[in-house]
């Protein structure tokens, strides 16, 4: 019983990962002073990176990792229609993350690159909304348990998480960091949504942009802004396109 | 106020001793940027060597000293079905060293918005009595408009302000403290020469500004452009990345959150500084924003701070320093805001029939 | 080289306390609590719609609860340990010293997690804040009370007023429309109102259902089934700004002077002390200056409505 | 003596990425023992191509999540060389200790979380909690400082942000690494207490001859950078890399394999140990002979072994660097990089072994070839062998299908594969 009367139940959670490099997941296992009172909020019914135990009755669904390969949509689609709330979890699964990269290329020289041109199962890789319904996003790369150990305190307390909606520059400039455009550098941080504390911008290099654009952002503005610190449009690419969590807006402006 | 004066060796051994007394702020180089120019913030200090006695500007304002980025306001505990709350103010000294004239008005207008209205903030409170602030005249940078603002001066708010007179100092001793603690150091009474320097040095300091923004009346032009097409020219420029606000010394907007314990036995409250330049400050449930536009909130920046609140007086809240000129990075600063919008009040003045984009 | 000599000793705010004065809420004091709340048992839950209900309060100390007091039209800052603050208008009787009533709607994070609560839970309040009606003025002369939709939430503290002291005002009416009839809260209450406290109570739906034999308009319409001599009426609007924005300039049309019509305002706050600037419209805080306003000073705010 | 039996594990858990364990015997012959990584390609070699040098660490982290820093360094150790960057030393000193981090975190995720459940015959970590609290917490305190360590070195612990090419973008805080050299002095006893649980464990008796293939630098037990060794003889400077790797696609598996001496050849904890036990710290000397750890072992399980062994040395070797560190001047911590074309091998040993960046780059720097050859990439062919030739004892030994699932699993495991990283 609780202030308010109603019974806490931790949260049946199944984690899955897709194609990525499990960043995520082990994100969970991370902030190991809280670990234990963050394991008690949750009961793992399915999640292969730490547990053999494997049930098909949770609630929550953690989609880490794009789609590449069409086995994957299958699977996908079967945890769909298992899980109350499926979560995006991380930047793979919210827009396609740096695998999004090798949609640039031709698929053939991708495969003559890595697999000498042996055929191999692929296909662009694909943010989990395209396929499936998506009922709440949680970006970065990877993910911030903070903001994740937020997030699941308030399903079990049944309220609503949200995500900041303010750029990475709010952050950044409360942790009385030099502005990197001051250093030299372009920095995503002004479009970017806040939320990770802007560690990279605190570490000295630009932010890329991986938690995706902040809310309203004022693209021309910044496009303006990084032209005048002349950024070459290769560069601007590179940058905008590392995780693919502009493509959409990116897209939209030049046209 | 007592004055004193102060030989520089004397001076730097009196900061010494009171830096490794207590917990101490002052300006250090933290990077130099790519044009070579160094780049100084308010930061913690061990000796008076760290202390870069003539730092040009801060990026950061001091606010933060008082109106902490992130504080824990209060904090619940569970148990029971019932709970328990928890509030402390505590804070503990700190000496903050090297503080402009602007950057002290700027203090004593957060007092005036934090401390005399009806509900007084404990925590502001808290903090400013700990707060020991040593100020340091200085001449003024190109783009420094305290002047235009009033706010280059300064006679209260602070324990000790040093004019710099050439070989020594001239101390404005305004706490009994800073008296105290002054005692045990080789000081002198000015000499009429001294009062000289000191005038001189002043008058130096007045005529050495560059940069002018006309704000006579501005409160109430700003009332009267409150629809003006000027706010939409330079909104388009305005990324709402909140830099400006967290750089200036007076913006003390902010915003509550509050979570739980991971363990659940307990919750925090807390304050956050925020910025009425971001996109969801004046949206409420539903998702109704009262300032859509990115021209809505940058308008409202410069409201608050060029025609003021009744939190102090309807008295305006920019002090001139122009940290949020040099850091916002689409170049909107005060002046040409201002001046622009200056501009379009005065030839609208002049025309016969009213300007177009107005109803 | 640490010399204690030059130690800043710590000034003890925790031992000398400035807030324990009990505070004075009928003028806005100097010194008030500012952070702690009054502890309060939700004793029961009324449900209105699906999205509206009724919260009753009680203040669990008896001395804090003897303190407390507000005047018609103020707000309190409802907190839900662990999920946030709210403003809310107090929508109970200044008289009632047992309970505070609030009328509230799920609309977000602190008011579902209140909507998840049972009775019998702990919440806190702080307040009360703001502006009030004002009731003395408006004394021996007609009222119109006019609500919209949630907007009998601050209307009920001043109708509860009139009926505390019905015989030192002239004529009242009130009119109350809604969206459809599931929305016209506290039914219950209309006969009372009528026989009891002899208030012209005429009411209007936007979207009637089958079983609604009343008019059906917008709230303006209801004009026409009243007449007043606009010189001695003052009025209340309460709802939506659309609506309160048509009501006031038809009322201003007819003659009622500007200054004798209140309305209330809702911004997002989250001090409610004047601190935050959330709420602020133009230059006014919406906390300290509101949420009470003539509608003078409501068209002389910057921002639109 | 037992004539058939038939395992297919579908998704192996408690390893990072997706693999198969196929083993079907048909009247007590070895028909197929198969070890099948079925994890999704990402293709990061074709990606980088065009990227500019100072963006590639970004990416090549991304390859894993576990070792992103070793990622991270062998992208920036093959570029520096590449375009002749000489980091500065204190840049150096960091980098080590940020590898020291990860190593910690990644090792103790490991054996705590992935590996002890096996030997506690439990499903996962979580019913450890309540049977092995103090344990648990053990694990969690060294996984802490790893992570520490990584966070102050590299700016976060997953996917470092500090460190590039041509030193550091930022200099760790030296109150930071003050309270690291507490934090390190207070977690001895936790690792004290793991070593004990180690040694009373029943680690599985299965041998195999193999060839360990590990960095080698007749100084120190290696990281960052060296020659390659084998214990079957083999020496190679690192940009010879390719010999000691022969990499060859098979049709079961989206992850290549590798050789060098013999069919198969193995990478990791137990091969850095074999190669190199005389650089281990004193201590961790002392540890690995409590443990009954000698080199050249051929027994894979013992890789979780060696991996303590060398949490050990990295306790105090880290203790020491950190104290180097807060002696040391840090403000020159990064070079200008000038850009230019060149091609050159990066080589650093990651948890799981050696990892092999190569980079080739042009004139301004961006990247025409590159080549990334993981641990577990260089472990799939020897995890492969090792089922037949364990499947083939067991039977031998009478167990049944559950017991033969186990133990095969339990070998997997004892590798720490990294498959995702593995199908880059
Ligand atoms: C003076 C005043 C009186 C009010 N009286 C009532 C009432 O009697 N009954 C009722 O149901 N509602 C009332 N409201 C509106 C009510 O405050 C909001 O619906 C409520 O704050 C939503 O909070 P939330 O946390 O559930 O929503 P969220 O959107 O999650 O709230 C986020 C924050 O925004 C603020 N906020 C959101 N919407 C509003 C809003 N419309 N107005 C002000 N602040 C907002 C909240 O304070 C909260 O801190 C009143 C508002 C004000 C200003
Ligand atoms: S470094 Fe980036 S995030 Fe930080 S203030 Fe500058 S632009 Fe914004
Ligand atoms: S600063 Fe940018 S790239 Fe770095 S974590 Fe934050 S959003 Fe991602
Ligand atoms: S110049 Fe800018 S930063 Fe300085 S006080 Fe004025 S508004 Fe604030």
């Amino acid at each position: 019983m609780n202030h308010l009367g109603f019974e806490r139940k931790p949260v049946k959670i199944g984690s899955f990962d897709f194609t990525c490099c499990e960043g995520c997941q082990l994100q969970l296992a991370n902030r190991e002073s809280s670990l234990p009172d963050f394991l008690a909020l949750i009961d793992v019914r399915n999640f292969r990176e730490i547990s053999s135990e494997r049930h098909d009755d949770y609630d929550i669904a953690l989609i880490e990792g794009s789609i590449t390969r069409s086995d994957e949509i299958e699977r996908l689609k079967a945890i769909r229609r298992q899980a109350k709330v499926l979560v995006a979890f991380g930047t793979c699964a919210c827009f396609g993350g740096v695998n999004s990269q090798k949609n640039r290329l031709p698929e053939k020289e991708a495969e003559q690159v890595v697999y000498d041109g042996r055929p191999v199962e692929t296909m662009p890789s694909t943010r989990i909304a395209d396929i499936v319904r998506v009922d709440f996003s949680i970006p970065g790369c990877p993910v911030s348990k903070d903001e994740v150990e937020r997030i699941v305190v308030s399903l079990v307390n049944r309220s609503m998480p949200n995500l900041p909606k303010y750029p990475v520059c709010v952050e950044c400039k409360q942790r009385l960091n030099t502005c990197l455009f001051d250093l030299g550098e372009i920095c995503l941080g002004p479009i970017t949504r806040a939320g990770c504390d802007a560690v990279c911008p605190s570490g000295k290099t630009a932010c890329l942009g991986c938690r995706g654009p902040a809310e309203e952002i004022n693209f021309p503005a910044f496009m303006e802004l990084v032209r005048e610190h002349g950024l070459s449009p290769v560069d601007l690419t590179e940058k905008l396109g590392f995780y693919n969590a502009f493509e959409h807006i990116h897209r939209t402006d030049e046209t | 106020m007592i004055y004193k004066v102060i030989s520089k060796p004397e001076f730097r051994k009196f900061i010494d001793t009171l830096v490794k007394a207590n917990t101490a702020f002052g300006p250090r180089q933290v990077d130099t940027d790519h044009h070579g120019e160094p780049v100084y913030q308010f930061m913690p200090v061990g000796s008076a060597d760290d202390i870069a006695f003539d730092y040009t500007k801060t990026h950061s304002s001091a606010k933060h000293f008082f109106l902490p980025f992130r504080e824990e306001i209060s904090h619940f505990t569970f148990r029971d079905g019932d709970w328990e709350q928890q509030i402390r103010y505590e804070a503990r000294p700190v000496v903050l060293i090297g503080l402009r004239p602007c950057d002290i008005r700027a203090v004593n207008i957060l007092d005036d918005v934090m401390l005399h209205g009806p509900y007084p903030s404990p925590y502001y409170l808290a903090r400013r009595k700990n707060t020991f602030i040593i100020g340091m005249d200085h001449l003024p940078l190109p783009d420094c408009f305290c002047k235009s603002m009033n706010r280059h001066t300064v006679s209260y708010g602070f324990n000790l302000f040093c004019s710099d007179i050439g070989d020594k100092f001239y101390l404005s001793i305004n706490s009994s403290k800073a008296f105290g603690f002054l005692k045990e150091f080789e000081t002198g009474d000015p000499t009429p020469e001294d009062d000289c320097l000191l005038i001189e040095r002043r008058k130096l300091i007045k005529q050495s500004f560059r940069t002018d923004v006309e704000v006579t009346g501005l409160p109430c032009f700003l009332d009267i452009e409150f629809e003006s097409p000027i706010w939409e020219k330079w909104g388009q420029r305005c990324l709402n990345c909140g830099t400006c606000a967290m750089v200036c010394p007076t913006c003390y907007c902010y915003s509550v959150e509050e979570h739980f314990d991971t363990d659940l036995k307990g919750s925090s409250r807390r304050n956050r500084l925020y910025s009425c330049n971001l996109v969801d400050f004046a949206e409420v449930a539903g998702g109704h924003n009262f300032r859509p536009k990115n021209s809505d909130r940058l308008k409202y920046r410069y409201y608050h701070h060029y025609r003021g609140f009744a939190a102090n007086d309807n008295q305006q809240i920019c002090v001139g320093c122009n940290r949020c000129g040099r850091a916002c990075l689409t170049g909107i600063n005060p002046k040409d805001v201002i001046n622009d919008l200056r501009l379009e009040r005065e030839s609208c003045m002049t025309c016969v029939s009213p300007s177009r984009n107005r109803t | 080289m640490h010399d204690v000599r030059f130690t800043i000793p710590e000034q003890d705010l925790n031992r000398e306390p400035f807030t324990t004065k009990i505070p004075d809420f009928q003028k806005k004091s100097e010194v008030m609590i500012t952070d702690r709340g009054y502890k309060c048992r939700i004793t029961n839950i009324v449900r209105l719609s699906a999205q509206e209900r009724l919260f009753q309060l009680r203040i669990v100390d008896p001395l804090e609860r003897d303190v407390f007091s507000f005047r018609p039209g103020q707000f309190l800052m409802l907190e839900v340990p662990g999920y946030g603050e709210a403003p809310i208008s107090i929508s109970s009787s200044t008289s009632n010293r047992e309970f505070i009533e609030l009328c509230i709607r799920k609309a977000g994070h602190v008011t579902s997690a209140l909507f998840e609560a049972a009775s019998g839970a702990m919440v806190s309040i702080r307040g009360p804040f703001g502006t009030t009606f004002p009731m003395e003025q408006m004394q021996d002369r007609n009222i119109l009370l006019i609500a919209g939709g949630l907007g009998i939430a601050p209307l009920r503290a001043p109708l509860y007023w009139i009926n505390d002291h019905r015989d030192r005002f002239g004529k009242v009416w009130f009119l109350y429309g809604a969206r459809d009839p599931g929305q016209l809260f506290f039914d219950y209450q209309f006969e009372e109102w009528k026989t009891v406290s002899h208030i012209e109570l005429h009411t209007i739906v936007e979207h009637p259902d089958a079983n609604w034999t009343g008019r059906t308009g917008l709230i303006t319409s209801l004009f026409d089934e009243i007449s007043f001599d606009p010189k001695e009426t003052w009025a209340i609007v309460c709802g939506p700004p659309v609506m309160f924005k048509f009501v006031c300039s038809h009322l201003d049309r007819i003659g009622i002077p500007m200054n004798r019509m209140f309305v209330s305002l809702e911004r997002r706050m989250h001090c409610g002390m004047g601190k935050c600037c959330r709420c602020m419209v133009g230059a006014t805080f919406t906390c300290l200056d509101g949420p009470v306003f003539d509608y003078w000073s409501v068209m002389n705010l910057k921002e639109a409505i | 003596m037992k004539l058939d039996c038939s395992i297919d594990i579908h998704h192996l858990t408690r390893v990072e990425g997706h693999g198969n364990i196929r083993i079907r015997v048909e009247k007590g012959k070895l028909m197929e023992a198969c070890w099948a990584v079925v994890e999704t390609p990402r293709f990061f070699e074709a990606m980088l191509k065009g990227m500019s040098a100072e963006r590639v660490p970004f990416l090549t982290s991304r390859i894993c999540g576990i070792c992103s820093t070793s990622h991270a360094l062998a992208s920036i150790r093959a570029l520096e060389r590449a375009m002749q960057v000489t980091p500065p030393p204190a840049a150096e000193g960091v980098r080590m200790l940020a590898m020291h981090g990860e190593t910690l975190q990644s090792h103790a995720l490991h054996l705590f979380f992935l590996a002890a459940p096996d030997f506690a015959d439990t499903p996962s970590v979580l019913p450890l909690l309540e049977s092995h609290p103090d344990l648990v917490k053990a694990g969690l305190a060294l996984k802490e400082l790893g992570n520490e360590i990584s966070t102050v070195t590299a700016g976060r612990c997953t996917h470092p942000v500090s460190l590039v090419v041509g030193g550091l973008a930022k200099t760790p805080g030296k109150d930071r690494l003050q309270r690291l050299l507490e934090m390190i002095g207070e977690r001895k006893a936790a690792l004290e207490m793991a070593c004990d649980f180690f040694a009373s464990l029943d680690i599985p008796r299965f041998e195999r001859e193999t060839e360990f293939i590990s960095l080698h630098n007749g100084a120190t037990y290696p990281f960052i950078g060296g020659d390659l060794v084998s214990t079957d003889g083999v020496h190679q400077d690192e940009n010879s890399y390719l010999r000691m790797t022969n990499e060859y696609l098979t049709d079961f598996s989206t992850s290549k394999f590798t050789r060098c001496s013999r069919e198969s050849s193995a990478a990791g904890a137990l091969a850095r140990f074999n190669n190199n036990s005389e650089f281990l710290h004193p201590e961790a000397k002392k540890t690995a002979e409590r443990l009954g750890l000698r080199p050249v072992c051929h027994n894979p399980f013992t890789n979780n072994i060696a991996q303590l062994v060398e949490c050990v040395h990295i306790l105090h070797d880290a203790e020491a660097l950190v104290a180097k560190l807060l002696a040391t001047d840090m403000k020159e911590a990064r070079v200008p990089v000038h850009k230019k074309a060149g091609s050159a091998t990066g080589a650093v040993e990651a948890p799981r072994g050696i990892l092999y960046h190569h980079m080739e780059t042009d004139r301004e720097g961006r990247i025409v070839k590159a080549d990334c050859i993981i641990p577990t990439t260089q472990n799939n062919a020897n995890i492969h062998y090792d089922l037949g030739a364990l499947a083939r004892q067991a039977l031998k030994e009478g167990k049944n299908d559950r017991e033969i699932e186990k133990l095969a699993t339990m070998l997997v495991r004892s590798y720490d594969p990294c498959i995702s990283c593995s199908v880059h």
